[in-house]
């Protein structure tokens, strides 16, 4: 009997969860020879046509990281979805957006000015923009088209399974693969990682004190950060919390506050909307003012809160700047 | 006739390119070009956000080398905050650094351009791969390969929190040092991995340097190209990547410039052109003229070719005999063989592997004191490394609470990208004649581009993607009489 | 069949309300006692204190298709749980700024703290809130976010060409 | 069937039922209509309309349903839950379905009754029947916890209204707890001369019930005493009273005079309190002869051993029983009730507020209360209406409303002041002999022999002019008007302005909310209407219950009373206490949070955040852990919870973002 087939693909991400993949290291070659690896375009010359090829759910499963932001990635992964009788959404890019989803704070055009006009070292007197086709002598060159709006990917096609993290931590890679080759499923839709916070699997849990409230929050540079005392409790955004567990508190354990790279848990909508509701409950004033000052320390709440998250979110993007928004 | 020609994408690279490829009537390349279809925006987007934050914000750029970034904007943010970090966290910035190189260069020779190598250009695309190389050199070394990558990926994640995608980085040093009881895995590692350097440049000399035909290649006129050459040296102009000035040199090996990062505006402007995301530094004091080589051409080249280029030397014993046994082979400086980036990477990697060894014995870093507050007000920072890709420029501007105004990145591949779409020009012409066209001088040519190590998911600060390799034939009235898949 | 009827009429916005039991809750109740006629507009979603409201639920209303989120609670100090309210303003100031980041008119969600008694503030309110939201218009996260990411709506976006203009 | 019922397995069978309130909702709210959208529902199987739900036969339509298996939920769109919510669970629950399957849409106050436009109040309608439809979905059957109720009572204030509660208590065998801030209890009734309409004299009626109080094994009676904390809830109340130093042993003492007398002072230098300042009492006194406690109290204000340390304490030397203990220092007693009764009482109008009617400006304007002090046997003068020279006055007028009724001051209408007034006039004319005008707008004498009271007067020549006074001044244009207090007003019977000459003034002021009203209402957790009022559970229907469980209203505190009134309204609080008790328990809402241990991070975000301390931590399973008798419901927690793992029973996240879709789903 023939090997179950597996495809790695990507969107629009950065490679960490390719590398994450490498990472598997010499758990690879297990994989390896318990699957045929039928695509993999970061490794592996394969191309799309091959896919194309394949017969309709030929593929066992696919694993697709990175967020959707072309019709070329879309056009992809709706063909994937046909040839793979599971999608996997690998990473926070996939299954939040990301951080490439805080492009979603801005609109297209302002990127492009930004990078093609504004940007110190740019010598462009012409005002040239990238085009989606240009007629050079020798014929015409195309570009494709970016949208407006990064999506995560099953906001553009159906997803099975969910792989957290960026990058998904390599335990979590190989106990998904283990599953799925092992047909120990969950139901769909599930995120292949423990529903609980982080905290549960931080060591400095027990340093938190029982009834935390916070005068005041700091940045992680302001302080000489202490390495066994809860972050919180230092007055430093750590989003432990609020944040699915499966890492082992990488961050952390490097004495740093928790991002929430891992999404939210089951029972949260919203992540950025859950986190306000637990950071500012802590807050120690009941007084208007002294809240609000204590609040300035958090100089950036969207890219805070939905760091990895903003396409996932309720509101998705920034609004003033999509299409409609903003028109009055 | 005229024949357009896409190889879309480029693979086992990171990131995302595509050539179109023209052919005129007789057959024969008129010009190709290099697109990248991709942008990001970081630049945009890094505004709002707290400085502090862009370590972690821009490792996002590339999955592949996010310590590169990581390292930059950290040392953009002592700049901004005209921070001095302690010696310990300097040292443990640089160890890492190293231990990072080392990885990456690994993983760039065996898993993506070792095959092209190991396994040949022309073999079938299903063994041009990693699984062909351990075919190749046999699965044993492959573990080891896999083996020492994974090690020295762990000891990343030890200090920096995660090997993919580090957070240890702090305007004015670290947030995590190093324990006492570590430091002998550091130094046993860094003694592994100097063998481990050894014996890769050991493997390049028995398969690449002993078959004639790919010494050919590597010489040939097709892979070569005369412009300038940039990198960071130390005092000694020995190469040197977490720090140092930058060094560029003529075409001819003398140096043009040497200047501090922070004068990089005076001296780099980018160039855009519309039918690709990707913007194409040069040289200001030259100008930008065009897609051309030579002396009176801005374009210049940075990543290992480069950086042994700019410099005079290894700081480390044994990466200098290699660098003087790379140019005794390859003739007098500076080497033009774009090719020869391979075997540069892997003498880099051996220095790495060097001063890795240097500073894990170094008392100073198991020190407790790796973090300096800062209490300057933010104005402005620039922050300069070599990414294993060649030179990495951080730039931010702030206002007073730190909060990014804006944000300029030059970042490594990029500052090849002119020299690249040269590469690819001149490969095709060279490779292709009277039309015909086959998978093995596809790959040819994509191995021009893929010697750079070139990560275009860096190079646009773009998403990388995957889209079919289409080769499209047009006539001279462009209309479409041929289409070969790549299969 | 409001739709198309609200076509032609005025623009007719709707607020979710989020109105904690004992204060204004009550004093809903009372300003209907007290037939106090005010907008349409408000559909009140009871909870037992300010204290329980989530900023997700706020979120999800603006989602759903609300124009404005009204949330009422008690007076500070007059809190039927005692602080409840107090952490309902700690989130709900946090809240704001996130909105503000968001490119949201924050005047679409609005806290207002009524007593028991106050009936006649609970007209008030809604009927200001009503005015404000109406003047500011349709927010509409519907089109505006949400449908560019479902399948049917995905094809180039008809945002302004130039960017693409460049040099052809 | 009967696994069908109450449970939550299986796509659930909800019932709709529209309430017509007979028009009061019909009129703004197209109900066939509504039931119309209610049928196309998802998992609605039945949906009916009803003249009156809330109506046996209305309550039997859903039982009916529920018993025939139709349905297994129920909402019912009508009035506000906080009306009757709690009888249409007992009708689910008498067709042996769990309540808790049952949702309630606000149609009647939220909606018809505040809604101009019928097409808008139908729509609007129709979104909340949809939220309580896709809401009800989601409930699960829900257990309400008992938690028994402590037997004692505390009663706050101890004018009559709570002298009476207390006694009716203690009659019954409760044990009460009667706090008085003053040195006495009494109350304004104690300052009081005659009573409305009947005349009989307020102390004869009053003393009997507070030496009884005294006498009574089951109050303790705690004077000079304030409440300064409540914590707990219904059935488990914890008080903490503030008992001020007397610094006389109240348990020595038998209030013989001896200190006062011997009081370094020879005369009175301090304004007596209980003869509103018409007299001045020493440092040491007894407010007056029927106190209750008869314990003598050092007032340490105007104590000269407290003031200067240097007195030569003869009032130490002269007690035999060596009651007087200057040591003594406030005490902090701690107490548990089952129920509290409020009975805080009313202050009465500052005539000063109307600076036109010149009070405190001319010597001879007293106001109501003064002059009750004045003509009571024991009062000031001795009972002698006099004026400031000694003579009794020849002509006096009367000026009803005075800071009631009127816009600048308390738009209400005070209720007693036109009786007391006819009382007053009665009085003075009957030990002066004098001429008595008075001033009203309108004459108020409902109850029981008032009217008969008024004929009364009328017959005894007292003088009745109708109109508000405009002006009290002593600017005279006539030589009969020559040092008199001249009273300009409309006579709106004739239709002139009259100006009445007179000796004296009486004002008779409205009542008041007390100023410290806001602090104790915070204090029990209640709410205040806009006057400032305590105000009740429901204006008919519960007249002396509060929104807080437990805690009761009796007397003036709730609103302007006569006495008969505030009686009876402390028999209906005592009642509602002893209802309570004899229950034994109380029935706890289940809306109370609870913890899914599988997701709990152990984070601890929530416990800090409970003001009832039902949240702890867990150290051995490293979890929060929450104790559901002290948990209120308020939710605070389950909007912290970072990660989802504590949710509230009937407000779940789900049931919330439910509803959300619910009301957005049509519009």
């Amino acid at each position: 009997m023939s090997k179950p087939k597996v495809g790695f693909y990507w969107c629009a991400s950065c490679g960490g969860c390719e590398e994450a993949v490498v990472d598997l290291a010499e758990k690879i070659l297990d994989v390896v020879a318990a699957v045929d690896i039928a695509f993999w375009p970061v490794a592996l010359d394969f191309k799309r046509s091959d896919v194309e090829a394949m017969p309709d759910d030929n593929m066992a499963v696919c694993f697709i990281n990175g967020a959707i932001r072309s019709s070329e990635q879309q056009e992809m992964v709706e063909l994937l979805r046909e040839k793979s009788q599971l999608v996997v959404a690998f990473g926070s890019c996939a299954q939040l957006g990301g951080i490439p989803g805080l492009a979603n704070m801005f609109r297209r055009q302002d990127m492009f000015n930004e990078v093609y006009i504004n940007t110190a070292s740019t010598v462009n007197d012409g005002k040239v923009f990238p085009a989606v086709s240009t007629n050079v002598d020798e014929g015409t060159l195309t570009l494709p088209l970016l949208w407006d709006t990064v999506k995560t990917l099953d906001q553009v096609v159906d997803v099975d399974y969910y792989l957290p993290g960026c990058p998904p931590p390599v335990n979590l890679i190989t106990d998904a693969v283990g599953a799925i080759l092992a047909g120990k499923l969950p139901a769909k839709g599930s995120i292949l990682a423990p529903d609980i916070a982080l905290c549960e699997e931080c060591i400095r849990r027990d340093t938190k004190p029982d009834k935390l409230s916070l005068k005041e929050f700091k940045r992680p540079f302001e302080i000489k950060i202490d390495p066994e005392l809860c972050l919180l409790a230092q007055g430093l955004l750590c989003l432990g919390a609020v944040t699915r567990k499966g890492c082992g508190a990488a961050c952390v354990k490097a004495n740093m506050p928790c991002t929430g790279c891992m999404g939210p848990t089951d029972q949260v909508t919203d992540y950025g909307a859950k986190a306000i509701s637990a950071i500012a409950s802590l807050i120690d004033s009941n007084d208007e003012k002294e809240i609000e000052k204590i609040l300035t320390n958090i100089v950036d709440p969207a890219g805070t809160f939905y760091r990895y998250s903003l396409p996932a979110s309720l509101l998705h993007r920034h609004y003033e700047t999509s299409y409609e928004g903003g028109r009055k | 006739m005229n024949h357009k020609i896409t190889i879309d994408p480029i693979t086992r690279l990171e990131g995302h390119g595509k050539i179109d490829i023209f052919l005129n009537d007789s057959g024969n390349v008129e010009k190709a070009y290099l697109q990248v279809p991709e942008l990001r925006g970081f630049e945009r987007f890094a505004q709002g956000r707290p400085a502090e934050d862009m370590p972690q914000i821009t490792s996002r750029i590339c999955g592949v080398c996010p310590t590169a970034h990581h390292m930059a904007s950290a040392k953009t943010l002592d700049d901004l905050y005209k921070v001095n970090p302690p010696i310990a966290a300097k040292k443990i910035r640089e160890l890492i650094y190293n231990i990072f190189f080392i990885e990456d260069h690994a993983l760039h020779f065996f898993y993506l351009a070792g095959p092209d190598f190991v396994v040949g250009p022309k073999a079938p695309k299903a063994e041009r791969n990693i699984l062909g190389v351990l075919g190749k050199v046999g699965i044993e070394t492959g573990k080891e390969v896999i083996a020492m990558r994974r090690q020295l990926r762990e000891l990343m994640a030890l200090v920096a929190g995660k090997a993919i995608h580090p957070v240890f980085g702090l305007p004015g040093g670290i947030s995590k040092g190093i324990a006492k009881e570590d430091q002998q895995k550091f130094i046993d590692v860094s003694n592994r991995a100097v063998e481990f350097g050894q014996f890769s440049l050991k493997l390049f000399n028995d398969v690449v340097l002993k078959n004639p035909q790919y010494v050919d290649y590597i010489t040939s006129d097709i892979y070569t190209h005369r412009t300038y050459y940039m990198g960071l040296v130390d005092a000694n102009n020995k190469s040197n990547y977490y720090e140092g000035k930058l060094r560029i040199v003529k075409p001819d090996g003398s140096e043009f410039l040497k200047i501090t990062g922070a004068e990089y505006l005076a001296h780099i402007g980018e160039h855009v052109e519309s039918w690709s995301y990707i913007k194409f530094p040069f040289l200001k004091d030259i100008g930008w003229k065009g897609f051309v080589d030579g002396p009176d051409s801005g374009i210049f080249a940075v990543a290992p070719l480069a950086r042994l280029n700019a410099s005079e030397g290894m700081a480390t014993p044994l990466a200098q005999e290699a660098y003087e046994q790379f140019y005794q082979v390859l003739g007098k400086k500076p080497v033009h063989f774009t090719l020869a980036n391979s075997w540069a990477r892997l003498v880099e990697l051996l220095y790495s592997a060097e001063r890795m060894r240097e500073l894990a014995s170094d008392p100073d870093i198991v020190s407790p004191d790796i973090h300096t507050i800062p209490t300057k007000i933010p104005i402005e920072g620039i922050g300069v490394v070599e990414a294993p890709r060649g030179t990495l420029i951080h730039h931010y501007k702030t206002d007073e609470r730190g909060i990014i105004t804006s944000a300029n990145l030059i970042v490594a591949t990029q500052n090849n990208a002119a020299r690249i779409a040269l590469s690819i020009d001149k490969a095709a012409k060279g490779l292709i004649s009277k039309g015909n066209v086959d998978d093995g001088i596809l790959n040819m040519i994509e191995m021009a581009f893929r010697a750079y190590d070139p990560c275009h998911g860096c190079a646009t600060h773009a998403l990388p993607g995957q889209m079919p390799l289409v080769v499209s034939v047009y006539d001279y009235q462009r209309n479409l009489v041929k289409e070969i898949k790549r299969e | 069949m409001s739709d198309n009827k609200s076509e032609e009429k005025r623009f007719e916005p709707k607020i979710v309300a989020f109105f904690c039991n004992w204060c204004t809750y009550t004093a809903a109740d009372l300003a209907g006692t007290a037939r106090m006629t005010y907008s349409p507009n408000v559909r009140v979603v009871r909870i037992m204190c300010s204290g329980r409201l989530d900023p997700q639920f706020v979120l999800a209303a603006l989602r759903d298709g609300a124009d404005g989120v009204l949330i009422g609670g008690c007076h500070p100090g007059d809190c039927h749980y005692q602080e409840g309210n107090y952490k309902a303003i700690r989130r709900f100031r946090l809240l704001k700024k996130l909105l503000k980041s968001m490119g949201i008119d924050d005047a679409r969600v609005r806290l207002e703290w009524i007593a028991a008694s106050e009936g006649d503030k609970v007209q008030k309110v809604i009927n200001e809130m009503t005015e404000t939201v109406r003047k500011l218009g349709p927010l509409d996260l519907e089109p505006k976010a949400w449908k560019l990411i479902r399948k049917t709506q995905i094809e180039l976006p008809k945002a302004p060409q130039i960017a693409l203009g460049g040099v052809s | 069937m009967s696994t069908v019922k109450g449970s939550s397995n299986g796509a659930p069978k909800i019932g709709v039922y529209i309430c017509h309130c007979g028009i009061n909702i019909s009129s703004k709210v197209d109900v066939f209509k509504t039931v119309e959208f209610a049928k196309n529902l998802p998992n609605v199987t039945v949906s009916r309309e009803y003249k009156f739900m809330c109506s046996d036969p209305g309550q039997e339509l859903i039982q009916k349903d529920l018993r025939a298996g139709l349905i297994d939920r129920v909402v019912v769109a009508s009035c506000s839950p906080l009306m009757h919510e709690a009888t249409f669970r007992r009708a689910v629950a008498g067709a042996d379905h769990n309540p808790f399957l049952f949702q309630m849409a606000n149609i009647r106050e939220h909606v018809s009754w505040v809604t101009f436009d019928k097409e808008a109040g139908t729509e609007k309608a129709m979104a909340l029947v949809a939220a309580a439809v896709k809401r009800i979905s989601l409930h699960i059957p829900l257990e309400r916890t008992r938690v028994s109720v402590h037997p004692d009572v505390l009663i706050v204030g101890g004018g009559i209204s709570g002298i009476h509660a207390a006694l009716t208590l203690a009659d019954s065998g409760k044990k009460v707890y009667l706090v008085e801030q003053e040195p006495t209890i009494g109350g304004h009734m104690a300052k009081f001369d005659k009573t409305f309409p009947t005349l009989d004299c307020a102390a004869c009626i009053l003393t009997p019930k507070m030496s009884a109080v005294r006498a009574n094994p089951n109050i303790t009676l705690w004077t000079y005493s304030e409440v300064v904390g409540v914590e707990g809830f219904v059935g488990n109340f914890k008080i903490k009273v503030k008992r001020k130093p007397r610094y006389i042993d109240e348990s020595l003492c038998v209030g013989c005079y001896d200190c006062i007398d011997a009081c370094i002072f020879k005369k009175g230098n301090v304004n007596d309190e209980f003869n509103v300042g018409l007299s001045k009492r020493k440092p040491i006194y007894i407010p007056f002869p029927q106190a209750t406690p008869l314990v003598a109290v050092i007032d340490d204000k105007s104590c000269l051993e407290f003031k200067t340390k240097k007195c030569k304490k003869f009032c130490v030397d002269a007690c035999e029983r060596k009651a007087i203990n200057l040591n003594q220092t406030e005490e902090i007693k701690e107490i548990e009730v089952g129920a509290i009764i409020l009975a805080t009482g009313f202050k009465t109008f500052d005539a000063h507020c109307v600076p036109r009617y010149g009070y405190g400006k001319y010597p001879n304007i007293y106001t109501s209360l003064e002059v009750e002090r004045m003509v009571n046997a024991s009062g000031p003068s001795g009972g002698e209406v006099v004026l400031k020279n000694g003579e009794p006055p020849k002509t006096v007028g009367i000026v009803h409303c005075v800071g009631s009724r009127d816009n600048h001051t308390n738009k209400y209408c005070s209720r007693v002041c036109c009786m007391y007034s006819l009382k007053l006039a009665h009085l003075i004319r009957e030990r002066t002999h004098a001429e008595v005008y008075n001033f009203y707008i309108d004459m108020r004498t409902p109850g029981k022999g008032y009217e008969e009271f008024y004929e009364k007067l009328l017959n005894e020549n007292v003088h009745f002019i109708r109109g508000r006074v405009a002006e009290i001044s002593d600017w005279t244009l006539t030589p009969e008007e020559e040092g008199k207090l001249v009273i300009r007003a409309e006579d709106t019977l004739i239709g002139t302005v009259r100006r009445i000459p007179v000796d004296m003034v009486v004002l008779s002021v409205g009542m008041e909310a007390r100023s410290d009203a806001d602090d104790v209402r915070r204090l029990f957790n209640i709410s205040c209407s806009k006057e400032g009022w305590f105000l009740e559970r429901h204006p008919k229907l519960a007249p002396v219950s509060t929104f807080t469980d437990g805690v009761y209203l009796a007397g003036a505190c709730q609103g302007p009373k006569d006495i008969p009134d505030c009686v009876a309204q402390a028999g209906a609080a005592a009642a509602e206490a002893m209802a309570l008790i004899d229950r034994g328990y109380v029935e706890l809402e289940p809306n109370t949070a609870f913890i899914n241990d599988e997701l709990c991070s152990g984070c601890k975000t929530c416990i800090g955040l409970c003001p009832f301390s039902a949240i702890s931590f867990d150290n051995i399973k490293k979890i929060a852990a929450i104790n559901g008798a002290l948990c209120k419901g308020c939710g605070t927690c389950v909007a912290a919870c970072p990660s989802g793992a504590l949710q509230q029973n009937l407000f779940t996240d789900e049931q919330i973002f439910s509803e959300i879709k619910g009301v957005m789903s049509y519009v």
